[in-house]
């Protein structure tokens, strides 16, 4: 056997490894579009679209950071305090709408960061404090939730949620954007090699000289920064800061990513899984509403079913592919 | 004056580990670091690079004092390390690890497509021709050594340290690795040389230091000292103290049982083995020869049933072995992990919890473990295998390598098995308890125990086994016996059938340096061409 | 105050389901171009906000299904969508029923501000809504039809008023607020604070979030730090239920020692009013079923819609929680 | 010098083994200065009580924990254990604590499989759960709170051993029982080692698979009984509520308490410590009546204060 064929066997397995997510994604969209006749119509499509958006650009910012083998939790909060700093700072403009949270996220990315790079405290509990700060915070700049902020009608900020192309909406176009350029920095850039090397083993990135502290640091800015434009995004959409969304989206994210083939103890991961594990999230919600007839507590049990067989789907097919 | 230290100490809580050292390493040189386990070999290493911060005492790189905060520091200073335990990224794919940090590029991204070439070609030239995007991790110790090697050496350094880089290298790897020591030395690059092999020593090295519990003992040419002498400053013992033996201290033949205790016949497991069947009668120790990958350690898991297979059986007293590792153990089957990193110690567990941790539930009773019997066996075994701890309670993690693989000799030995198998059981173990090892093996087979062992030092096998399996591409092709047993009929059966592989082989490492002569010519970045010319200076 | 059922005769716990039309303009359907559709034959929406687990939210459901029953609409000609407490997913749910056809729409909206995206989808379809038990801050008549529900602000002054008369306008009040972002207990406090005389001092004020242990685990804090506490103002039924059990644990009497008034009017907590535990429940009142479908027959028979249909709460204290268990829910 | 950072490195080792009673007596000592009728046997009751069923949670999360996993799905447990009551309490009280407990350990079971058996990582694998578990409770329930009125089952609630709260002496038990599982039996070692290196101890042929099934379910039973204790408090069975967020408490209390979340290592004595931190936090913002925005930007900063004392520091 030549190199060549040794080389391209492997990759087609890793390859099929890694895509166990995309199968149970293709077997429940067939089955969706054979049983409800309405799932394919494409005002349902478009709206699966929209929907995975939002989350697909929290959870890329996810991804980097569970890949270097941290955990960000605050990101649901985040997300709220974005939308809530966009509809304030539309009042000023455009320009302030948008950079307003992408700024003050970004800080509480930067304090993520710091803490878990430069004190060595663990990523789950730095990040559950943020949770709170960022619930704290967008509290107290809505008088403990009693004010909202509307965006004005003809704002040229509405269009960030609400403009289409084709009948898509903006933030479809923006989140693939986004995880596109994901793709290549976690793929192709020293940087992405980084985030891998140190999710893999931290010490020995450490003992090969690169920025491990950097490198922690900037993944958990992407993540604020990124849950950040998702609320802005959000709020564009629903054209004000609506305060009590978000909550528990963290746990969304991290189902999205981990579905998507990356691991928990990091090292290892793509942003396409990423992306079909959203896919699949909000594939398994509408397949749930369309069924229609269900009692709402028979839908988290429902919800709670599909996502054990997505797993266990996906486990055993990455199982299969790790033996051959 | 390249690297120099003067007066280094180095505390760690409750250990002095260095204690004011000195060491000077001069331009050119290679310059071999010698001492008993847990001596500080790998601490003052670990100062010299930045790793560990000292107590007390001052570094100079080339006359200048320097503090290395970090091990980037040292990196941007020249020195480039190998450092005792791999350290790389095991779900990283080898391409990955051999370029991390300094990536080809085109554009801006990396190229994985002359990334994968440029890693082929160089670790061809290292004699690895595995597939180059597969994760690390697969690899086994001693082809993820030899990464190591390549990519310290690829980095631009004046000084490049290794410690104990041939600790799980075959004797061809490490003929590939003087090599590539005698190619640094002539473009007078310095190294620091860390080993427990003698004649490794006296083969490569031009001065010598000798530490002794954290204390330096000696510095000088090496020439001008015997064996013996090295190893009685080693001990700190007078050389009339010394037993002179052979290489190594395995006495003659055992008297083996008429039946086999063992025997596993036909084991297959995907690519990895194929059709491999070996027995053992009790008080038998049977060698397993066969150079890096050949699937030595495969055999040992697939035996112990940590290696799923797609057919074959082991029986142990003649009845089948039911599969996964705990129906080894309970029939009496253990084995010795090579991987003492990931596959060994448990690390933040202390001492004692590590020795005792297989025998656990023979301590216990209803679940309720003893302390008495526990401390009673880990006492023995600790002045026994002479295991260097500031107490038993300490970490694991805490120790020195060489004494970390005796932690995991006694968890073995004091379950009290009837079948042993030992994969490398003397890696990174210093001369005065290897010989210790050797001798316990011996006893221990005298006592009707059952060896499997694997070693790459051919002495340690062709001494220590009577008998030999070798083992090559997960087959077996041949076994020797008796008067069979010498170094070459062991390498006539390795080469034997070789003719194949070696065309391929040969097929990839023309590939490689084309590919590298190519990306010299399409300079675009520094880092371009910088990662071009490594590229091509290994290849 | 009017408790009489404007949807007419019916007993039992829809009696208390009765109006009171607040003025407005009024929207007709010839004014906004939207196609007449008959209620009887129409393919119905409703929109739940969260799920059916807690005695509201059941009543809320439970009253739309009864009253489509009641007018004859088929069993799979009313949708219903249940968002369980995520706003995305409420619009989604939204345009789904939009997707399947639905002809006319009930939302009871999850939050006040955040919902345009699914009324606007509506709107293109000329899809009349009607917002029930929270209003919405968009614009009536254009982008949804009319408010039916209660003015939470109002229930906080009907509290105030009760706490008064229960307290004698003096004492020390410790508020149970709801959870916090909630516009529900936004108004709710603003109204009682707005109402209370300077001789009543409110000492504490925490979220208990709407959730009866949470409302007795603050309770048992209170208790412990201002011993003096004389009155409880719970903005819903299932905090006062809990505060009632952690005054009891303290070994305070309930009802006498410190007296309790809430929102909602479950039969948990108006049990407790009859029992002397409890002081006085105003009603929040779930059963929007016959108004909300009286409203959209009203809409498409080309009938003036005011922007707000307040629903009458009823109250129950000490006098008439007895004779009017039968009417909570 | 030499000195100075030895001692420095000495106080480091202290703060991190006794990081989180520092953190105890420091918040006490503040709350006795300056909060109103904290130094009363009632009130330090009721912050017992109060902590008594995360310190349970926890207890089992603590080791879980331990093994490199976590169990998202506590909170669910604990409302399946709270739905399951009433519907058994007929039988007596006994049959239907029983049932609430056994339907834990189904739980915790099914998680173990999905983690041990089906190698699926520990958060998704209890996450399904988490998001089924509390919809299944409700079914159950039939999302209606059902009002207890069985008086033996309510003491288990309200009612004392020795003049001290039955959930409080539970916690006590369990916190001994588990610290003693720790110590003492073959199951703790191995499971500490399991969780420091998991190749390895299969390796060393511990019994890896049964050993992370039994965690989960003892987890699971854990939860369980916190949610019959909590149910009987509340003398209601309230499977919407019961136990919302629990898993974010146990993880703070035993993350607090020292234990690290990269697993192989246990602190029970810490975790009970964390448990009583965060809710001498929660009781402190309360009687000072902050407003929920500064409580919660405040319960960040201690956490993270707390967790910062504590931390593993790299020995350089
Ligand atoms: N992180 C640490 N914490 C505490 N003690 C340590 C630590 N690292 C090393 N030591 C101690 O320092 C001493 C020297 O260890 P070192 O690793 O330098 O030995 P070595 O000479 O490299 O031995 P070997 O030949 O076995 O590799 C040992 O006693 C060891 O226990
Ligand atoms: N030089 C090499 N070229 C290609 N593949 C290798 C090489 N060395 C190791 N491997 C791969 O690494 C895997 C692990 O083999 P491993 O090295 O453990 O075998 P081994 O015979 O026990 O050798 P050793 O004990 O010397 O490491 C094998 O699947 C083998 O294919
Ligand atoms: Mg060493
Ligand atoms: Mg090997």
């Amino acid at each position: 056997m030549t190199v060549d064929t040794r080389v391209r066997r492997a990759s087609w397995v890793s390859v099929l490894q890694r895509q166990g997510a995309a199968v149970a994604l293709a077997l429940m969209v067939v089955v969706a579009w054979i049983s409800f006749p309405r799932f394919g119509s494409p005002d349902n499509l478009r709206d699966i679209a929209l929907q995975s958006a939002f989350l697909a650009v929290i959870a890329l910012g996810m991804t980097f950071v569970i890949i270097t083998g941290g955990i960000d939790l605050s990101v649901g909060s985040v997300y709220a305090l974005g939308g809530v700093l966009a509809a304030y700072g539309s009042q000023w403009g455009f320009l302030a709408a948008l950079l307003l949270p992408l700024v003050v996220c970004g800080l509480i990315g930067l304090l993520n960061g710091l803490l878990v790079a430069k004190t060595g405290m663990a990523p789950f509990i730095v990040t559950l404090a943020t949770l709170l700060l960022a619930r704290g915070l967008l509290l107290a700049i809505t008088s403990e939730g009693s004010t909202t902020y509307r965006i004005a009608d003809g704002s040229a900020f509405l269009e960030l949620g609400r403009g289409t192309i084709l009948g898509f909406g903006y933030p479809v176009f923006l989140a693939a954007a986004l995880c596109v350029a994901g793709g290549i920095l976690l793929r192709r850039t020293a940087f992405g090699q980084s985030v891998f090397a140190v999710g893999g083993a931290e010490q020995s990135a450490l003992l090969m000289g690169l920025p491990v502290a950097r490198t922690k640091v900037l993944v958990y800015v992407m993540s604020g920064v990124l849950s950040g434009f998702a609320g802005a995004m959000t709020a564009a959409y629903l054209q004000s800061g609506v305060t009590v969304i978000g909550v528990g989206l963290e746990l969304d994210a991290i189902a999205a990513v981990v579905i998507g083939g990356t691991l928990l103890t990091g090292g290892m991961g793509t942003v396409l899984g990423t992306v079909i594990g959203v896919g699949l999230r909000n594939v398994i919600q509408n397949v749930i509403n369309q069924i229609g007839t269900l009692d709402s507590n028979y839908q988290s049990v429902v919800s709670g079913a599909f996502l054990l067989v997505v797993v266990v789907l996906q486990r055993s097919l990455s199982r299969t592919a790790d033996r051959r | 004056m390249v690297l120099e230290v003067v007066d280094v100490t180095k505390e760690f809580v409750g250990v002095r580990a260095l204690d004011r050292v000195s060491f000077k390493l001069e331009p050119g040189e290679v310059h071999a670091l010698v001492g008993e386990n847990g001596a500080g070999k790998s601490t003052l290493i670990k100062v010299l690079t930045g790793v560990h911060r000292p107590t007390s005492g001052t570094l100079l790189h080339r006359g200048e004092p320097v503090v290395f905060t970090r091990p980037v520091d040292a990196q941007r200073a020249g020195i480039s390390t190998i450092y005792q335990e791999v350290n790389l990224v095991p779900l990283m794919s080898v391409a990955g690890n051999l370029f991390l940090g300094r990536e080809p590029r085109r554009r801006g991204l990396v190229d994985w497509k002359r990334m994968n070439a440029d890693a082929a070609g160089v670790l061809a030239g290292y004699g690895i021709h595995s597939d180059v995007r597969r994760p690390l991790g697969t690899l086994g110790v001693g082809a993820q050594q030899m990464v190591a090697l390549a990519r310290a050496v690829a980095t631009e350094a004046d000084v490049v340290i290794m410690d104990e880089p041939t600790s799980s290298l075959e004797p061809r790897e490490v003929e590939t690795l003087f090599s590539v020591v005698e190619r640094l030395h002539e473009r007078g690059i310095a190294i620091v040389y860390v080993s427990h092999r003698m004649d490794e020593l006296y083969r490569i090295c031009d001065r010598v230091t000798v530490l002794r519990d954290g204390k330096h003992v000696h510095t000088g040419p090496l020439a001008d000292l015997s064996r013996l002498e090295l190893v009685s400053m080693m001990l700190g013992r007078s050389v009339g103290d010394i037993r002179e033996h052979g290489a190594t201290a395995f006495g003659v033949d055992h008297h083996a049982g008429r039946e086999p205790v063992l025997e596993a016949k036909g084991l297959t497991s995907g690519t990895r083995l194929s059709d491999v069947s070996v027995s053992i009668r009790p008080g038998e120790v049977v060698g397993l020869a066969g150079l890096l990958g050949s699937g030595r350690s495969e055999t040992a898991r697939a035996i112990v049933g940590a290696l799923p297979l797609d057919s074959g059986t082991v029986l142990v007293g003649g009845a089948a072995l039911g599969p996964g590792v705990p129906n080894a153990m309970r029939a009496g089957v253990n084995m010795l992990a090579e991987d003492r990193k990931a596959e060994g110690i448990i690390p933040n567990l202390s001492v004692r919890e590590n020795i005792v941790l297989a025998a656990l539930p023979q301590l216990s009773r209803f679940g309720v473990v003893s302390r008495d019997r526990q401390d009673r066996i880990v006492d023995t075994f600790v002045k026994r295998l002479r295991i260097k701890v500031s107490s038993p309670e300490q970490k694991v993690s805490e120790l020195s390598g060489g004494n970390q693989q005796k932690v995991l000799l006694a968890r073995w030995l004091c379950t009290q098995p009837k079948v042993l198998l030992l994969d490398e059981p003397t890696r990174g173990i210093d001369v005065g308890a290897k010989a210790e090892v050797q001798a316990l093996i011996d006893e221990l087979a005298q006592e009707g125990l059952a060896v499997l062992l694997i070693s790459s030092e051919l002495e340690e096998l062709l001494d220590g086994a009577d008998r030999l399996v070798v083992l090559k591409d997960g087959a077996v092709v041949g076994e020797l016996v008796g008067d069979q047993l010498t170094q070459d009929n062991v390498l006539a059966a390795i080469a034997s059938g070789d003719a194949a592989a070696g065309e391929s082989r040969a097929g990839e490492s023309r590939a490689g340096e084309s590919r590298a002569g190519e990306s010299t010519a399409a300079e675009s970045t520094a880092a371009e061409s910088k990662a071009g010319r490594s590229g091509e200076g290994e290849s | 105050r009017e408790n009489q059922s404007a949807t007419g005769g019916s007993a039992g716990p829809a009696a208390s389901a009765a109006a009171t039309q607040s003025s407005g303009p009024g929207c007709a359907r010839e004014q906004i171009g939207y196609p007449k559709v008959d209620v009887k034959d129409a393919i119905i929406g409703f929109s739940q906000s969260e799920k059916e687990a807690n005695p509201f939210r059941i009543a809320e459901t439970q009253s739309i299904r009864d009253e489509a029953a009641r007018l004859g609409v088929p069993a799979d000609k009313l949708l219903v969508t249940n968002a369980q407490s995520d706003l995305n997913k409420q619009i989604s749910d939204i345009k789904s029923l939009l997707d399947r056809g639905a002809q006319l729409l009930v939302v009871a909206p999850l939050n006040s501000d955040g919902l345009q995206p699914a009324l606007d989808a509506a709107k293109a379809k000329k899809v009349p809504v009607i917002t029930v038990d929270r209003k919405v801050n968009s614009k009536p008549c254009a982008d949804y039809l009319t408010f039916i529900g209660s003015d939470f602000v109002d229930q906080g002054k009907r509290a105030a008023e009760a706490m008064v008369k229960a307290t004698g306008g003096t004492g020390k009040v410790a508020i149970l607020l709801g959870s916090s972002g909630n516009n529900v207990t936004t108004d709710r406090t603003k109204g009682f604070k707005d109402n209370i005389p300077a001789g009543l001092q409110v000492v504490a004020e925490q979220t208990g979030e709407f959730d009866r242990s949470k409302g007795q685990a603050v309770m048992e804090q209170l208790i412990q730090s201002n011993p003096d506490i004389t009155a409880v103002y719970a903005e819903n039924d299932e905090m006062g239920i809990g505060a009632v059990t952690a005054l009891r644990a303290a070994g305070k009497t309930p009802g006498k020692d410190v007296k309790i008034v809430s929102v909602d009017g479950t039969r948990n907590a108006v049990q407790l009013v009859a029992d002397g535990a409890y002081n006085a429940v105003i009603e929040s009142n779930p059963r929007f079923g016959p108004l909300a479908f009286q409203t959209l027959q009203e809409f498409a028979d080309g009938k003036a819609i005011p922007e707000t249909v307040i629903i009458s709460d009823d109250q129950y204290d000490e006098a008439n929680a007895a004779a009017k268990l039968g009417n909570a829910y | 010098m030499t000195a100075l950072a030895l001692d420095r490195r000495r106080l480091a080792r202290w703060l991190q083994d006794y990081g989180v009673y520092a953190a105890v007596v420091a918040l006490l000592l503040f709350n006795i200065a300056f909060t109103a009728n904290f130094m009363t046997v009632g009130n330090f009751r009721t912050q017992l009580i109060q902590a008594a069923p995360v310190c349970i949670v926890a207890l089992g999360m603590a080791l879980v924990i331990g093994t490199e996993g976590v169990d998202l799905s506590v909170g669910a447990v604990m409302a399946l254990s709270a739905a399951l009551i009433p519907l058994y309490l007929g039988y007596g009280p006994l049959p239907a604590v029983a049932i609430a407990i056994v339907a834990g350990l189904i739980a915790g079971m099914f998680n173990g499989v999905l983690v041990a058996y089906l190698g699926i990582q520990p958060i998704v694998a209890t996450l399904a759960l988490l998001v089924g578990g509390r919809g299944l409770a409700l079914v159950i329930a039939e999302g209606r709170l059902t009002q207890l009125h069985d008086p033996t089952f309510l003491w288990l609630g309200t009612g004392d051993v020795l003049g001290i709260p039955v959930s409080v002496v539970m916690a006590g038990v369990f916190a001994v029982l588990v610290a003693l599982l720790m110590g003492r039996t073959t199951f703790g070692r191995q499971l500490v080692a399991i969780g420091g290196n998991r190749a390895a101890s299969a390796l060393a042929g511990l019994p890896v698979k049964r050993t992370l099934l039994s965690v989960y379910a003892i987890c699971a039973v854990l939860a369980a009984v916190a949610g019959v204790l909590s149910t009987a408090r509340l003398s209601a069975s309230d499977p919407a509520d019961i136990g919302l967020l629990m898993e974010l408490s146990a993880i703070t209390a035993v993350v607090v308490g020292g234990t690290p979340l990269t697993g192989g290592r246990v602190r029970v004595l810490g975790t009970v410590m964390g448990a009583l931190l965060m809710q001498l936090v929660r009781a402190t913002l309360i009687k000072h009546n902050l407003p929920d925005s500064t409580a919660q930007m405040a319960q960040a900063a201690i956490i993270v204060g707390a967790v910062y004392l504590a931390r593993e520091r790299s020995n350089r």
